[in-house]
């Protein structure tokens, strides 16, 4: 790890969540996981009809409600209250998971502790004896999505490398992974493997692939 | 601005392939598509296979998609009609391929595509000319056959209403096969009586969220006819 | 055939229909099959709920129609225009079906062509040659009703047994049949076998096995 | 007179067997049964298969009947929680078994249970700890994993409006995993927020039809508190 802070700015959790739904387009259905990439949601203009999936049978949902708007019957998965566009509708649980199941969702945006070259995630468990592991809706998730997207921080806090060339973790699903957007880079998952769309200011491949277990390409 | 209301037949149809699957909704004309049909027979696609209830009546609609030789083979559970004749001429002269599924395991199977479920187990058709060739397992003291999901590249829904993300309501016995028909297609077609604003149709009482569709085609026909 | 028509009085349709009507119980969930089963409705006083399915995804049915009542919107599997009663509800093929197939259906009447001693029950095609046989939601209700009785002529019209050792026709499903209501007797299909329970006025056993072609049991 | 409407909870709860499998609906605290985990928690119904999204939080329902060593084994997706002490405790002292079911999996093998389907492939889970001693299939290309149905003894729902036949509707996110519950299980109880005459409930909006449903307890408690 030879860059220092200064040599380069990181992308902020906003600067993250915004690259992320400025690729997002109009008319694709979309299920945003738990923490960070709920965060996308905000920096979809309305304008732009994205319409957004919740597990628990919610679709639409509109911006995050004031204290006084709250509905107390109406939350997402992360059990935050939610709200509903126009146009936004309940379904049941089996329902709701034949839309992610069923291939309709154009988009899935995880968080991940790694992510293989190859696409596959580990997102769920941090060892094969974490005690009473909690799965979620993730694995279907990942596996029925159209697209799986992860918005992850590049690298562990004690500097360990997230995007790997094989999962140490306990996998989620397998290969299924197209994008990840870190707080370094944007970067495709491809059959060639990790390819670089885009760094940090000021930071260089070189630096980007010391912070990088698995190998980094470039476009083209 | 999502909008899934085409303004013209033409646009409802564009891109259908030959060679296509096509799931039909509707039991009896109840709650049948017949101007997508119509629209279907005009657009040209051949060499299509058709899973619907029936097998056509009389000459018209599917009837007339048949007799014109565009149907390649038709899976249905109920071939028969009040009128069956273009299907029954069409058979005897081994000119259509036929694929009879008990009702329930259609619908399942249906369902199953839409719902990334593949294949699944059922007792029904155990011991029946039905179970010929296919996979039986014993579970929990019952023996089961394996059946595949079936899956449309096209599926011809008719709505009561439908607003432009393509949520759609169904009116009484007009839903039968129609929400499944609509999750199982890669392109749901929807003719509706009513167009709705966007939010008219209260969120609890959406049937087919618009997730499952992709075009909408404004055809206030009235009610149906007879059988 | 030994006796003659002077020797008894076989039972009408109408008679048949309220025989099995009369043995359903309140709050039993129902459903009758096309042609005379249906007809088990009319003789089901609307005092006494029975709900009434049908595999269109039409549950609780009242009476017919008057011609003026007409709900154009409304009709059964046989493809008749029927009534809802104040609690009935739609839902779609794969959930009317859910309702057959997960055994959450008391009953259901079916005609047949044939039925056997063990249960078993032909009832959609009449040799293995049928040009494009229709079989419908037959096999579904069969396999998936929590009892299958058949309403059936004890005989063909040209006198072959209809309750046979063996069925000679195409099944419909496997031992499922538990009750058989004939013009000249009802039948339990018991662990024995065929038990009579009643027989049409006049009628003797001896008579009754003439035209049987499994052996006949009394109770107990 | 079809009545489903009990008067009590004890008339709710009658005949709850030791052994039994519970299928407990609700998703967060909205459109959770509350009331009736409290009535099993009276009932006292031991050595029980809960079936959950959750594990339990705090020391209340679904925890306060783990915490009397009531709960012999818990099928979730999600065992964490806000304060999931109760059950950390007992699964640590291993005094609970646990089935971690991916929560589409878990909704799936529900439906199936109540659709009459015994077994279904599926994708989620392939290559992870999930797949481990379970059939693999490839089909059309993909490799599945055969999951089995998931059947309730009993099922614990929440409605927001219910008539005597049983029919019911849910509010917005209340619906959940309720739907599904009620028609896999075999004694299905639910408490609701409203009682309505029969035939109030527009026949085209009833969410759960009355055939799935035994018993019903009116329990007006009002809007969900926190999670």
């Amino acid at each position: 790890m030879s860059a220092t802070l200064s040599d380069f700015k990181p992308f902020s959790r906003v600067q993250m969540a915004q690259r992320a739904a400025s690729d997002i387009p109009e008319g694709w259905y979309v299920n945003l996981g738990i923490g960070i990439p709920t965060a996308i949601a905000d920096h979809v203009p309305m304008e732009r009809e994205v319409i957004f999936h919740s597990e628990n049978g919610v679709l639409g949902m509109g911006p995050a409600p004031t204290k006084e708007d709250i509905e107390p019957w109406l939350i997402n998965a992360g059990k935050q209250y939610v709200t509903l566009r126009p146009g936004g509708s309940i379904c049941h649980h089996a329902d709701s998971f034949a839309m992610i199941r069923g291939g309709h969702l154009d988009l899935c945006v995880l968080g991940a502790f790694q992510v293989a070259d190859n696409g596959d995630i580990a997102n769920w468990a941090t060892s094969e004896n974490d005690t009473a592991p909690a799965v979620g809706g993730a694995m279907d998730l990942a596996a029925g999505a159209k697209r799986l997207w992860v918005l992850m921080e590049h690298t562990t806090k004690d500097g360990q490398a997230k995007l790997v060339k094989t999962c140490s973790y306990p996998l989620t699903a397998q290969a299924c992974v197209k994008r990840v957007y870190t707080n370094l880079a944007t970067i495709d998952v491809t059959e060639r493997g990790f390819v670089v769309l885009g760094m940090a200011p000021g930071l260089t491949l070189e630096n980007l692939q010391a912070r990088t277990d698995a190998k980094l390409h470039l476009p083209g | 601005m999502i909008n899934k209301i085409v303004q013209s037949m033409a646009d409802a149809m564009a891109g259908i392939k030959d060679g296509s699957t096509v799931l039909l909704a509707g039991f009896g004309s109840v709650g049948q598509p017949n101007a997508l049909i119509d629209g279907l027979i005009e657009q040209g696609a051949k060499d299509l296979v058709v899973a619907a209830n029936n097998a056509g009546a009389g000459h018209v609609g599917l009837a007339r998609l048949m007799e014109l030789g565009r149907v390649r083979k038709i899976i249905c559970s109920f071939p028969r009609s009040s009128d069956p004749v273009v299907f029954e001429t069409l058979y005897r002269a081994g000119k259509i391929e036929l694929e009879i599924v008990p009702q329930g395991t259609l619908a399942e199977r249906i369902r199953a595509a839409g719902a990334g479920v593949p294949a699944f187990f059922t007792a029904t058709g155990v011991g029946t000319k039905m179970a010929v060739g296919k996979e039986h397992r014993e579970i929990n003291g019952r023996t089961y056959i394996l059946e595949d999901a079936l899956k449309g590249d096209v599926g011809l829904v008719e709505a009561w209403e439908a607003d432009r993300w393509g949520n759609l309501t169904y009116k009484l016995a007009g839903r039968n096969f129609n929400p499944i028909c609509a999750m199982a297609s890669d392109l749901a077609i929807v003719q509706t009586q009513h167009i709705r604003e966007l939010g008219e149709i209260h969120p609890d009482n959406i049937h087919t969220p618009g997730i499952f569709v992709d075009r909408v085609l404004h055809v206030p026909y009235g009610d149906p006819g007879g059988f």
